[in-house]
């Protein structure tokens, strides 16, 4: 089947700033994402897991497919979000079906 | 001073203490005892629920007067001045960052609605009588300490700290879960008085003890957990301001509902929202507007010592106070 | 007229609809207040669980006759026919594309639960007896309707949107969980009868108002996030019809009710039944058998027009009407 | 005998074994009904929470004896011993390898508390009180069959399959969340006694049966599903096990329960523990301990098999052949 | 350690269409695959999440570790299931341990 | 933006063996994982649901990033753990930002 070259970033992030990290990236032209919950983690500022929280806490990770050319906008808008909060941000070359989605 | 041992006696072996306690020993022991997460958040919906419209029917059933402005008035002033005395009191006693003082600092101005919820049953069970009005103030003194921690900040931390305080984030703060569910099941319990409590009574009332007795235990499951994961993280001065803040804070709702001229319930109520700490609508929003200051710090001690402290041993002695200065 | 007026007016000041006008002014207002996914499916089995157990134990307790099939059959008539109705309307009314208009005709022949509960709980607090087989008739109507509205996305839409029914879509359904459970408890109702009832009575009557104020207030949450996500999807044609078509569809429930010679409970029940849109189990189906159909459109119709004006104007509307023609 | 059909008629036909009845009619044909996993837990939890405390309440009001200890003794010989007979019964009725048949032997060896839980309230329904204690009995018999069956995999499995014990492994099992539950709420139950009992009452007795009904539910649903998804797994001689083990189970706990000297209550609920198979506790513990014991069977086998055997004629059996053997 | 060349499957698809996407995969021959939940989401079908539905409805993602010969099938049998439905597919090149399981 | 090379590991584990796959990681010298729900799959042991599962059943999918040259370390002590237990690990080249929380 015929495939096209895209980006997948996945970026790993505390769950409050869910919302704001969405909106940059809709600025910055992302047409689409998904939203996977995390049941917990470990980093440099330790381990947790949704069982030790209350409330609105944990993390969230953001899962989005682009084309290769809209990347660096896509990370400039997501860095600017995350700079100052725990969390990480990976990306993977892959192919896509459906190009005309991205 | 029998009456407070006898009392706080009392209090340590209800069912809702002893529930807390079992979380906490579970936590520590590393089972893996859970209560899920949906499972909690709908039991502090139903409580949330009850409780507000417990007041609002109470309020509907006394009539409104200027008491009511006067008492919301007097926990705002409360939730503005608390996290100064918060601030002061870490900053002596700790090594904690400004920032991190001041992160905590709102915490303490603000309230936690656990605790005050068990101090209702607590009053509820020696027939202690509140005004219905005092879940409004819990509603009201949720955010303005946010607002005291911020210009500490402001005024304390070094360049490139500052708050990133946003029409957004106040919105989420101000709109946040609790506040509304609270309010909005006052006001329902107001609007619709006794007719509706009649119609929803055996869901609020009756197994109201019994529900906040399985929510106490997953509150003592997170409260152990934290504790666990933030060993070395607070240090003995910490620790004491999480014991020391309570009473001062208790001290300042004393005064303030002397002030107002509130009833023995109504003083318990003030004092212990002034003592206790929030640990769900501070900490998200100060992960957003202060996401420097180090979440173990304010969490670890909300949660792990001064939510404890108050359940334990604060809430007995608050109402020995009372009821001692009252004279009832 | 001024009967009308009072009952509505009794209906939305009760908690119930209180409770849904704060889930809807929390999500309008975007306050991140949520009700956990696994406890609002907890609290709908719950209620699907007492209301067909009770419907059981009413038909146990007055005994099987041929009221009941008859009742069933038009039932089913009704599902089948709306869609017809729904679809005319549709097309006259608003601009949406034949497959559209079939998918959210689908939703209307179809019912919503909880609508339903809500009419038998109105019914229970003003002291109306309804027949208790109607709880079978409500799980019979759920599914008719998309075969008609299949049939008429199979003779109205460009070819290549055909359906894509099979039998395992049929499967999936006529055995929904809410149909299983509906019908279920209603035959364990049924075969325990009283005995059964004063097992566990305490569970299922006494908090079954409360729980659905929780369940509303979650219901409320939903219908306004829908409604926000849906700005500038829905034409003034669209909404229109979603206010229209349950009065019509009242009317239809009314005539059929009058023939059948139903009790005032049986009559507002089944003008209800016919007035309420599926939002579970039609979009469901509709999502594999017409993916082509656009669900903001009949999600929002259907929850987020339909169903308020339904739970806070139509049915005290359907209780005055059915108690003004059967003269009791 | 005509009593043994009757009892049995009885039990078959209340709300909790009808509701299970559904679940499994539910998962056979393939219904999507389920219940969230979260308020699956939920409903466990209160289970576990309301049976442990009512035990401890029921200790607290006869006063401790020497026979807690001696039933707690018991209990725990029955959980080492039964997995021997279970291995035997299982190298000479079934193919399965000696790993597979320790591993199905550590399920029965220790207990079902949801099957404990319905012996109880089956005999509360019917007026037969029992000791209190036994629900700390149902505890302490959790884990000792886990030991039995790592001796018996050590002597007779392939080497490179030994078992994987540790230290940690242990404080898993021994601190798992439904012994410290249920041991925990057991003392609470204790120490507050009537007191605490009447603050609670209205959430943990009368909409026990209740809960139990919905519980029973998704334990039909999930008993259907491991059945539909192990066809071909179990061979015959595998089934009759699952049905002929517990009744060698319950006459090893009659017996132990007349050398004990229990009233009938009590010895139904020794013959009920014995009978029933583990299906939470030990096979998490199996999939870290024995990794290459095939979770199919011993899940299949005990939540598909013994489960509803023991729900549907055990235990009215063992009632019947309490109350023949006491004379009661 | 050793390690073997796969393809990563992640496809997005709606809910409803998860059994008859994991049949269509078995049919297509591949040899496992994982279900992650999925709490909400954006594309050109709009925004939505979790807490804005009532029902089956939402989106789950569907992970297939496969052995690259078998890619082709199972695009295909993807694609027919998917096609006229909202949802992504994406493919990554990993590597896997314990070849024989694919 | 400035990105590192890197390397991305999956290993879906059964639930139990959680805390012993994520001890094994940190003295393996792992600096951060991310644990994600799982809601069903299939394989060789056959399909599950957690629908089909009572009490701490079920799988868990451990997501770790982690520099190029550990990655040996990290698959050693991974293997390890899962050799005798249902489940997969696959590994993914990618990007991350802020290298140095790695
Ligand atoms: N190397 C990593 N691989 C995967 N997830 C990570 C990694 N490091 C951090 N995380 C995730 O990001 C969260 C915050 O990390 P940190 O900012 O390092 O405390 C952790 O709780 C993990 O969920
Ligand atoms: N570019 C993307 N990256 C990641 N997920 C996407 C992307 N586009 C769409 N999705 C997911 O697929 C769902 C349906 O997309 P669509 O068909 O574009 O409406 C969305 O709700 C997302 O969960
Ligand atoms: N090829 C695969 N792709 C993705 N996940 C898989 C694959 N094979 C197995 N799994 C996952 O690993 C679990 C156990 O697989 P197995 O050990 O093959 O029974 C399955 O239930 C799936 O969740
Ligand atoms: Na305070
Ligand atoms: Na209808
Ligand atoms: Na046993």
């Amino acid at each position: 089947m015929q495939t096209h070259k895209a980006k997948r970033v996945e970026i790993i992030i505390e769950a409050p700033m869910e919302g704001r990290l969405t909106d940059a990236l809709k600025k910055a032209g992302v047409t689409g994402f998904t939203i996977l919950p995390v049941l917990g983690g470990s980093g440099r500022s330790g381990h947790w897991t949704r069982e030790g929280q209350v409330g609105r806490a944990g993390m969230v990770a953001v899962i989005c497919l682009i084309r290769p050319d809209r990347m660096d906008a896509l990370l400039q808008a997501a860095f600017t979000v995350v700079e100052r909060h725990i969390g990480v941000v990976s990306i993977t070359d892959c192919e896509v079906l459906r190009a005309e989605r991205f | 001073m029998q009456d407070i041992l006898t009392l706080a006696g009392e209090n340590l072996l209800s069912p809702m203490i002893l529930c807390f306690a079992l979380g906490l020993f579970a936590a520590l022991a590393r089972s893996e005892l859970t209560v899920p997460e949906a499972a909690a958040k709908a039991l502090s919906i139903y409580l949330l629920f009850a409780i507000g419209f417990k007041g609002g029917v109470a309020v509907a059933d006394h009539g409104v007067d200027a008491s009511l402005i006067s008492a919301l008035i007097g926990g705002i002033i409360l939730s503005f001045g608390l996290p100064f005395v918060a601030f002061a009191l870490l900053r002596g006693m700790t090594r904690l960052s400004a920032t991190d003082a001041a992160a905590t600092a709102a915490h303490y101005g603000s309230i936690s609605i656990v605790t005050f919820v068990t101090a209702t049953s607590v009053l509820a069970s020696r027939g202690i009588v509140a005004e219905g009005y005092m879940v409004a103030v819990a509603a009201a003194m949720e955010a303005p300490a946010i607002i005291s921690a911020l210009w500490l900040v402001s005024r304390n931390a070094p360049t490139g700290q500052g708050s990133r305080m946003d029409a957004e984030l106040w919105r989420e703060i101000l709109l946040n879960g609790s506040i509304v569910l609270l309010v909005g099941s006052f006001v329902i319990g107001f609007i619709t008085g006794n007719d509706g409590m009649a119609r929803i009574e055996s869901f609020i009332v009756s197994p109201f003890q019994g529900v906040l007795c399985l929510f106490l235990l997953d509150m003592g499951l997170v409260a152990g957990r934290g504790l666990r994961g933030a060993r070395g993280i607070l240090s003995m001065g910490a620790v004491a301001f999480g014991m020391v803040m309570p009473l001062v804070g208790a001290a300042c709702g004393l005064a303030m509902a002397m002030v107002l001229g509130l009833s023995v319930g109504g003083v318990v109520l003030m004092m212990t929202l002034a003592a206790s700490a929030s640990y769900i609508a501070v900490p998200a929003a100060m992960r957003v507007a202060l996401p420097e200051a180090n979440p173990s710090v304010y969490l670890t001690l909300s949660l792990g010592v001064t939510f404890p402290f108050n359940l334990t041993l604060g809430i007995p002695a608050y109402v020995a106070v009372a009821q001692a200065l009252t004279g009832a």
